[in-house]
């Protein structure tokens, strides 16, 4: 399975997609000027797990299942109202569907302020939304 | 009338289906579908207290009322990243 | 003036480079498996200035002065502490010298650990540090 | 004793210069440099409350004692990022 990049140059960029993500390029927008502080974060697949009986446990990839449209729909509302409430300059949300084995990233998130604080506020947020509003699940499949 | 759930993650694996039938009062609402849930599904409890319905892949309120061609998610609070 | 990019593949990479930074190449470690989030952090030149004076004013570039070699020395003291009191699986942190344009990147900062919590308490911990402790002075080059 | 202490970004523009010297006791410290940067150049004391001295490319406590040789620098808070 090859790691998808993409090109992120519009406000928004948000999409629920089946594989795992790559470094996707960020083009200078005719925001750039305004810019300050990009933060990425990228939710990576972790070897150890905590199993139904609350043992840690090894496993080898984590499947991810979606309820589509929604979870595209959930993911790109979200980010357009992190933008507005963050006043970001941009914002890119991107998930992975299906399996992604341990060490490779299933999640990736890019925000772009004009200061440091209100990107990392708004990575903060955003995460913290998304795990109570995307409709994704992971389902373990151990060692 | 009955209409069909739809069902994931954790919730699946109890109900051991990808949906489940309860059977509500004509013109229902959310919260009686909720609550049918509870009644008809005992397995599916653990969850309810974290989880929305969404109504054609939209969360809706408890009062909105469910149409009879409309695609009903349960939607629980075990996300995704 | 071509942008930097540095391949990270040690626990701790620090430095000062005398250009504008690009995106280092993160090659993944045997800490790998471990990882649950990786935060990265750009810091870009912003157009808008505060001059003396207190007023907004529009900058071509900002020229970083370092006093060397305890630039470099600092950084490298900062990311191995901040990696040891977070418990970080991997650090970097590259800052430029000299003159970088507008909308270019003078400061990169990458964190990779267990999980996102730590990942940003330290990317947080280590900015706020980078100010006090890091000889590095900019200067603006105003429009 | 004089000892020539390196400026940078705003002291530097204050004081004019990349370093300044001051006059010190023999076998002086860290505190006694600092006090006579305040008491020769006034110019630069808007700085020194936050201000540390170096010695040899590391910051030092107020009661390090400076020899001769030393590369002393005056390092305000007003750094990179």
């Amino acid at each position: 399975m090859t790691a998808l990049a993409h090109i992120v140059d519009g406000p928004v960029t948000s999409e629920v997609v089946t594989q795992a993500l790559a470094t996707p390029a960020w083009r200078a927008g005719r925001e750039g000027a305004h810019t300050g502080a990009i933060v990425r974060f990228d939710g990576v697949v972790r070897r150890m797990e905590v199993d139904a009986s609350g043992e840690g446990r090894a496993l080898v990839a984590l499947d991810y299942q979606t309820y589509d449209p929604m979870a595209d729909r959930e993911l790109t509302a979200l980010a357009a109202r992190i933008l507005e409430t963050h006043a970001l300059l941009r914002i890119a949300a991107i998930h992975s569907r299906g399996r992604v084995e341990v060490g490779a990233t299933s999640f990736v998130l890019i925000v772009e302020a004009a200061h440091r604080a209100e990107a990392l506020v708004a990575m903060e947020a955003f995460i913290d939304a998304l795990k109570v509003d995307a409709p994704i699940w992971k389902r373990p499949i151990w060692a | 009338m009955t209409v069909q759930v739809l069902v994931f993650g954790a919730i699946a694996a109890a109900a051991n289906a990808h949906s489940v039938s309860v059977a509500v009062p004509s013109s229902p609402t959310v919260a009686d579908v909720l609550a049918a849930l509870a009644a008809e599904h005992p397995a599916l409890r653990f969850a309810l207290p974290s989880a929305r319905l969404a109504i054609n892949s939209a969360f809706a309120a408890s009062t909105a009322a469910v149409g009879p061609g409309d695609e009903l998610a349960l939607i629980a609070l075990v996300g995704g990243g």
